[in-house]
């Protein structure tokens, strides 16, 4: 899809941006085919999409875990050292390394997957609008069939001015 | 271990290559001194990075032990015939008892050990000096070796033509071995008078009273081994008096070496010592009543006949009747010092009880005026308690006929009463070795004063030290484990010993050593002198004097001297092997029967209020080894301090005073003062201030210069009473707060071990 | 067969002289800091006699008490180093490796004794004082704990020599610096796993006692107090 | 007043916008201050870590306090906007920046002082775990390492944890302004857009660190207090030792915070972000913070006393009654009996008296570390080996030097990135 497909209306208050996506919704277009563009989340324009971060993340703090107890004892073993009989490895102490790396796990899981999910850093493939940032709400979206889009225009004009 | 003499002049050509090569270089070489440093062929053998043993001799104190030096090699920095160059050499890097002598048997005390560092010492005298600015100022400018000696020759020369040979002095601390008989037969043959000696460790009184109870006077030596029950009157024996290593080992055997029969000890003074730290009793006192607690104790053996059976001459016998004498009864010694009667009869009870039973004495109590009194009551002590010459007891080292031991000064060769009979006034050369009177003498005897009057100071010293800086020449000995050495430990040994060691390593500094000198001085002299001392160097003297020994000794020649010499040699000297307490000859036993004389102390009771007790320092002894770093840097036993000196307080007494551990106080006493700050001692008698003897260099290289303060300057110039001596316990002073304080090094936390310190 | 170093102190034979601390820097290298340092409690010393008065004149009592590195079994000294420089040898000593010292000073934090001395800067010996300097002894840098170490030196070269002649090492090799000059024999070192070597003798006697035992830290120097003698003052 | 959006967004801009007079001064000033403790500290590494005052032994000085006290004081900001966050707690949302930046700025600073107080600083990395020819790899018993990953997650984790939310306000930025600014802020910003994909995954990425963070902060605190509790020191071998040093951290984290507040708002004028409520609500929190190292203070000395054994009671009256006793009883006034009144009473809990409070905390937590480590050590258990501590200027001038980084830091930040979340203060609005 290119961005040259998109078609956006900027909508300065709540009940013009309602009327935006309905009348998106009557031009056929499906709930996930819209984009809601605001400098502040709204939640009623979310997609109920299902949210997988807290597994992944839980599997990075388990892969984490396990890097930190080989880390801590394997390597240990692979450079012997006199001790005279003392331990090398003790898994007391081995348990505060494991523990302190599958934290690092987990943190570094939710970061990427962040980034991964909300697509960042992103190319433009969204147009920008300073106005957004003024609080205008910025609805359309980002590829219009061409049978459909002089029909989408036409349903727009008049909630806002349309973009591009 | 050199080759034969051929491979010796191969390597004479070598040392020339070496330094034509190296001038060269110079040459060429930038001007940086660094690099003009010229690499010298090595002198002698060695395996690099392995370690050999070479006995030597430690002349640190008059115990005279016999140690071995590891020498291990190295590059040093040295002068050869006036070159300085680096040098792979063989260096001595740690210094042990030597295992096979009879006095330390391998020991060795911390001072000993530390000697290592007078070889090395950053301010060693490294060539013969020439005074270049007034006397005192410490300029002096490095000359040669012979400009040295010609000046020296010269000065005696012209002496000798004027017939004035008697106006040629030579001042030393001990007189002892082959180096004391060279200096006197020196001396003799110019025609000038015995060697003058001062040793303020020596302990004159106590050589007088055994002069007086046994008809020597030599310091006694002791067998605490199988001794019971010891009494010390003052004596430091562990840690600086007489023989501390041979009777530290007697100590511990007699503790812990004999299971089930731990011997008892009682030590007798105001002021804890580190030897009376490890008393089983500790008896405090008035200075100088020593002697008649000592009485007091034989008193009452003898009432109650607690007495073992002991040989007594007639005299001796109506010695024993003296004590009858009621001035002795615990009562009447009990009122004079303090010591409950009871406890007199208890301790008198316990000795006899625990034979074998030995007393001693030695510091404070012989250097107060009444001193000869407490060491004769001590010997006869002794007597009573059956300890003189046998187990367990006293005894005096056995004597090798034909070697000359310790040399006792009379009133013509010590130092003190030459001094103030103004004896030195019309001395035109001295030569100074070993001595330091300037720094151990009291201000008012003007001894720098006296020196500076000499026209011609020469000194063998090192170091710049308070009497050396005086000298107008200065040619410096050779350390010890850099020359030839002989002694006669006169204690410490139950058999015959004689010390002797070839040097452990090559000098490092363009030096000499003072025997040589005096040879080489003879010759160039020439005639009778030169006829007087016909050995080419003292090595040479020292070898003949043994040959000498063999023939006296009838020792087994069966391998030849040469087999023998070089065993001793190796041994680092000679000693029989019979290992036994000799008993003393009948005439021994003679006593004259003590008048008990009171002890005078300069300064009266009101305006002067504290005994001043100096005493002779663990780590410097009487200062002649301040300038160790290594001394300096070692906790005082009991007051923990390093790097300073201090003032001794009873903690009560402070808090009568108001003074602080670390407060500056003014020491007074009728003839000066110091400044010095104070510790808090427990362990010292409430009427009693002590002082460390040995810190308070005006002069004496860079790590005891200017550190401390020296108890001589309020010292009284009093004397023994009968032997002259300096009484240097025999002060009073008082304390006055400066309100500074100084930052002492004290190692210790804290003063004990429970929750809070003592007060 | 490995051996157990291990060392007996009879207080009832020291006499506090202060022979062994000498001994000890001779042999060891151990530097002199000088005054300024020295009042800021920075001396070197790997052996201190410890000097506590129990009581005041005019019935003074005094203790003296080499303390050493004790070559704890278990020792807190070891763990918390983070770079193994404090680290147990094989012969049961408390080994300290100066090039892996990053100077954490954790270890003299953790020593109860505290025995561990700390090189605040570079050593310095006024020339020609360096000369002697004992070659087989590393000298120390700034920044590097340093300890008591039983004179490992010796202890190697007697091993070595003992195995050229391929025989055991007899009693009384090796000798640390400070038991070789202690003069009254308060300070016994041997191999406690020998059961008849003097050493062990000793540990075993009833009058023996561990420095701060109590802490767990399973000591090898044993210390057999000084007699306490009732006669004071009757 | 509620404010609107637009009025909002200028008054937070601003600051970033158009750099407050008395800013660039103030940031030189500190600049100079902060290179004068580093030059000490060089000097200090060209001469040998003797120049400080530690000794035998005091083997841990002022370095080691300094360290305790800024990774306390890092506690601060994570773990309350942490909090609130999951507590969901309104009030939140102007302080919960400045909280993280503390953090994340502290924890730098903290880190640091390992580093200077070692005696070989240039073998630092010997302790990272890395493959080398040393043969060498690092004791994983010794608590340093224990502190060495600890601190490393603590810094990833705060850092992620304060930038995520800043994203979206970059793009505001880049939106509010022109020139290479705009485009600078446009890289910052990852091409944000708003879409409700993106806030939805930011908020549901900002839930789980708050969860993750709080339980890294604690064991980070705990390990610092390990550094003590393992060795068997009087005093410091104690099993209270965790929770006392974490309660002890957000309880200094709290007053730093408090005290950063008032900065703000006075220096960039956010006086109706930065209200009167959040400060009422922050001191009622110190409060309960007061007195709960109150409790643990009494908990440990109540056992050490009672337990009465002879080096612990040694180092117990060292510092209650001997010569530490001034130091302790200041800081007793310090952490109680001065802010205790200041807090409980809600006249006196204005934004003056909570700061008046969190300054005395502040000193008062300090000094508390002071008296953990070097009472201690001055009396370990053989008494002859007893000795006393006294800084030099070298660790004074690096302590000093310390605090003027952090305000630099801080000035820095508040010019780079609005220091209250605009968007989060914006959608605040909404609720």
């Amino acid at each position: 899809m290119n961005p040259e497909n998109g078609v956006y209306v900027l909508c300065s208050e709540p009940g013009s941006t309602e009327r935006a996506v309905s009348a998106l919704l009557s031009a056929g277009m499906s709930r996930s085919d819209i984009v809601v563009i605001s400098s502040v989340p709204l939640e009623q324009y979310a997609q109920s999409e299902k949210v997988r971060m807290p597994w992944l993340v839980f599997a990075g703090a388990v892969l984490g875990g396990i890097g930190g107890f080989l880390l801590a004892s394997v390597t240990q073993k692979s450079y012997p050292i006199t001790t005279g009989g003392m331990p090398v490895v003790t898994l007391w102490t081995d348990g505060i390394i494991t523990y302190e790396l599958a934290m690092l796990g987990a943190i570094l899981t939710t970061s990427v997957v962040f980034l991964l999910t909300a697509r960042l850093p992103a190319r433009n493939r969204l147009p920008c609008d300073p106005q957004v940032s003024q609080g205008k709400v910025m609805v359309g979206i980002a590829s219009a069939p061409d049978a459909l889009r002089n029909n989408i225009i036409e349903r727009l004009k008049g909630i806002g001015e349309i973009r591009p | 271990m050199d080759g034969g003499p051929d491979n010796r002049m191969e390597r004479r050509d070598f040392l020339k290559f070496g330094i034509l090569t190296g001038a060269t270089a110079t040459l060429t070489a930038c001007e940086k001194p660094a690099q003009q440093l010229v690499r010298f062929v090595p002198e002698e053998d060695f395996v690099p990075g392995v370690a050999s043993w070479k006995p030597s001799l430690c002349t640190l104190c008059p115990a005279g032990c016999g140690v071995v030096a590891r020498i291990m090699d190295g590059e040093a920095e040295v002068v050869r015939n006036g070159q300085r160059g680096t040098l792979q050499m063989g260096l001595a890097k740690k210094l042990e008892g030597n295992p096979k002598h009879p006095v330390n048997r391998g020991k060795l005390c911390a001072r000993g050990q530390a000697g290592l560092q007078v070889t090395y010492h950053p301010d060693r005298v490294r060539s013969p000096l020439k005074r270049s600015g007034p006397r005192g100022s410490g300029d002096f400018q490095e000359i040669g070796w012979p400009e040295a000696l010609s000046e020296v020759v010269a000065k005696l020369e012209e002496l000798r033509s004027h017939n004035r040979p008697d106006s040629i002095r030579f001042l030393t601390g001990y007189l002892r071995g082959q180096s004391g008989v060279l200096i006197n037969k020196f001396l003799a043959s110019l025609g000038a008078g015995p060697a003058l000696q001062f040793a303020p460790l020596d302990e004159p009184v106590l050589r007088r009273a055994n002069l007086v109870s046994f008809g020597r006077a030599a310091l006694p030596s002791f067998d605490f081994e199988r001794s019971g029950y010891v009494v010390s009157f003052g004596a430091d024996f562990l840690g600086t008096w007489n023989s501390p290593v041979s009777q530290s080992i007697g100590y511990g055997e007699m503790r812990r070496g004999r299971p089930g029969n731990r011997g008892k000890f009682v030590q007798v003074e105001q002021r804890m010592s580190q030897t009376g730290a490890n008393a089983d009793e500790w008896v405090p006192l008035p200075p100088g009543t020593e002697g008649l607690l000592a009485l007091s104790l034989a008193h009452v053996i003898v009432k109650e006949g607690l007495r073992p059976g002991q040989p007594a001459t007639a005299q001796s016998r109506e010695a024993l009747e003296k004590l009858g004498n009621e001035t002795y009864s615990p009562r009447e010694v009990a009122n004079r010092t303090g010591i409950p009667a009871s406890r007199i009869e208890r301790l008198a009870r316990e000795m006899a009880a625990q034979p074998p039973a030995v007393a001693l004495i030695g510091g404070a109590p012989l250097a107060h005026t009444n001193g000869l009194f407490n060491a004769v009551a001590v010997n006869l002590l002794n007597l009573v308690l059956g300890s003189i010459g046998l187990p367990g007891g006293m005894f005096f080292a056995p004597r090798v006929s034909t070697m000359q031991e310790t040399v006792s000064p009379n009133e013509n060769s010590d130092f003190v009463s030459q001094l103030l009979a103004g004896r030195l006034e019309q001395t035109e050369v001295l030569f100074l070795h070993q001595a330091n009177p300037v720094f151990s003498t009291p201000p008012l005897w003007q001894v720098p004063q006296t020196l500076k009057r000499i026209p011609f100071l020469v000194s063998f010293s090192s170091f710049i030290d308070e009497t050396s800086v005086l000298a107008d020449v200065i040619l410096p000995d050779h350390s010890s484990l850099e020359s030839w050495l002989d002694d006669v430990p006169e204690s410490g040994s139950s058999e015959a010993v004689l010390t002797l060691a070839a040097p452990a390593m090559r000098p490092l500094h363009d030096t000499r050593a003072m025997p040589d000198v005096l040879l080489e001085i003879a010759k160039n002299l020439g005639g009778s002198v030169s006829e007087a001392l016909p050995w080419k160097t003292f090595a040479e003297m020292l070898e003949s004097s043994y040959r000498q020994l063999v023939e006296a000794e009838r020792c087994d020649q069966s391998e030849g001297f040469d087999k023998l010499w070089k065993k001793v040699v190796d041994q680092g000297g000679w000693w029989d092997g019979k290992c036994h307490v000799p008993p003393l000859e009948a005439t021994a036993l003679s006593f004259r029967a003590p008048e008990f004389v009171a002890a005078t102390f300069d300064g009266n009771e009101q305006e002067f209020p504290f005994y001043f007790q100096p005493y002779v320092s663990q780590a410097f002894l009487d200062g002649s080894v301040a300038h160790l770093p290594w001394m300096q840097e070692l906790p005082d036993a009991l007051s923990s301090v390093t790097w300073g000196s201090w003032l001794e307080v009873n903690p009560q007494t402070a808090d009568q005073l108001q003074i602080r551990q670390g407060d500056l106080i003014q020491v007074r006493s009728r003839h000066g003062t110091l400044d010095v700050a104070a510790i808090l001692n427990p362990g010292i008698a409430f009427d009693v201030v002590a002082m460390p003897m040995g810190q308070g260099h005006e002069q004496f290289g860079r790590y005891a210069t200017q550190r401390g303060a020296n108890p001589m300057n309020v010292v009284a110039p009093i004397q023994v009473e009968q032997v002259g001596a300096l009484a240097w316990a025999a002060t009073r002073v008082s304390l006055a707060k400066i309100g500074k304080q100084v930052p002492l090094c004290v190692a210790a936390g804290a003063l004990n071990e429970k929750e809070k310190d003592l007060r | 067969m490995s051996h157990r170093w291990g060392m007996a102190v009879d207080l009832d034979r020291c006499t506090g002289c202060g022979a062994c601390v000498i001994a000890c820097q001779a042999e060891n290298n151990v530097p002199t800091v000088g005054e300024q340092a020295a009042q800021k409690n920075r001396l070197m010393h790997w052996i201190r006699i410890e000097r506590y008065y129990e009581s005041e004149f005019p019935n003074p009592r005094v203790k003296f008490r080499p303390v050493l590195c004790q070559q704890c079994d278990n020792a807190p000294c070891e763990p918390v180093c983070p770079t193994y420089a404090s680290y147990h040898t094989s012969e049961g000593l408390n080994g300290q490796v100066y090039n892996r010292c990053i100077g954490t000073r954790y270890c003299g934090n953790a020593c109860p004794y505290t025995v561990r001395t700390f090189n605040f800067f570079n050593p310095v010996w006024d020339k020609p004082l360096q000369l002697q300097l004992n070659p087989d002894v590393s000298v120390r840098p700034v920044g590097v704990m340093e300890k008591c170490t039983f004179c490992v030196q010796r202890i190697k070269a007697s091993e070595i020599q003992a195995s050229a002649e391929n025989r055991e090492l007899r009693e009384g090799e090796p000798t640390p610096a400070c038991v070789e000059s202690c003069g009254p024999r308060a300070l016994v070192f041997g191999d406690l796993s020998d059961p008849d070597s003097e050493v062990s003798r000793l540990a075993r006697s009833p009058r023996g006692s561990m420095l701060l035992g109590e802490l767990g830290t399973k000591p090898k120097i044993t210390y057999l107090p000084r007699e306490s003698s009732d006669g004071q003052n009757r | 007043m509620v404010k609107t959006a637009d009025e909002i967004q200028r008054d937070l801009l601003r600051p970033v916008i158009q750099t407050p007079r008395r800013a660039i001064p103030a940031m030189v000033g500190l600049a100079l201050l902060v290179l004068v403790g580093f030059s000490a500290w060089m000097y200090q590494v060209y001469t040998g870590i003797g120049v400080a005052g530690i000794n035998r032994p005091v083997f841990w000085g002022f370095y080691i306090t300094n360290f305790v006290f800024w990774i306390g004081i890092s506690h601060a900001g994570t773990l309350i906007s942490a909090i609130l966050r999951l507590s969901n707690a309104n009030w939140r949302r102007p302080i919960t920046r400045c909280a993280e930046v503390i953090t994340v700025f502290a924890l730098l600073i903290g880190a640091m002082f390992p580093l200077i107080h070692l005696g070989r600083p240039w073998l630092a990395f010997w302790l990272a775990p890395y493959p080398n020819q040393r043969g060498l790899w690092p004791n994983y018993r010794s608590p340093l390492l224990w502190d060495f990953f600890a601190i490393n997650t603590y810094l990833i984790g705060s850092l992620i944890f304060l930038m995520l939310p800043i994203i979206p306000d970059c793009a505001l930025l880049r939106d509010n302004l022109s020139g290479w600014r705009s485009k600078f802020y446009a890289v910052l910003c990852l091409g944000w857009r708003g879409t409700q994909k993106q806030w939805r995954q930011l908020e549901a990425a900002m839930h789980i660190m708050a969860i993750l963070i709080i339980p890294v902060a604690v064991s980070v605190h705990s390990i610092v207090s390990w550094d003590f509790a393992m060795t068997p020191v009087p005093m410091w071998h104690s099993t209270i030792f965790a929770p006392y040093f974490v309660v002890g951290a957000i309880f200094s984290g709290i007053a730093a915070l408090i005290i950063a507040m008032v900065f703000l708002r006075s220096s960039l004028h956010l006086e109706e972000y930065l209200n009167a409520h959040c400060f009422d609500n922050l001191g009622q929190l110190l409060l309960v913070m007061s007195l709960l190292w109150l409790y643990f203070i009494f908990a440990e000395r109540l056992t050490t006393w009672y337990g009465n054994s002879k080096s612990e009671i040694d180092v117990l009256w060292l510092t209650v009654r001997g010569p530490y006793r001034h130091l302790f009883w200041v800081m007793v006034f310090c952490n109680f009996v001065i802010p205790f009144p200041l807090l409980a009473i809600k006249k006196l809990r204005t934004i003056t008296g909570t700061f008046l409070a969190s300054v005395m905390v502040v000193i008062g937590m300090w000094i508390e570390r002071y008296l953990i480590i070097v009472p201690s050590l001055s009396r370990k258990f053989l008494p002859y080996a007893w000795g006393t501590y006294r800084p030099t200027w070298v660790e004074i001038t690096i302590t000093g030097a310390t605090f003027c980084t952090m305000a630099l830091l801080y000035l820095l930040f508040s010019k780079l990135v609005p220091v209250v979340s605009v968007w989060e203060l914006k959608a605040g609005l909404r609720e």
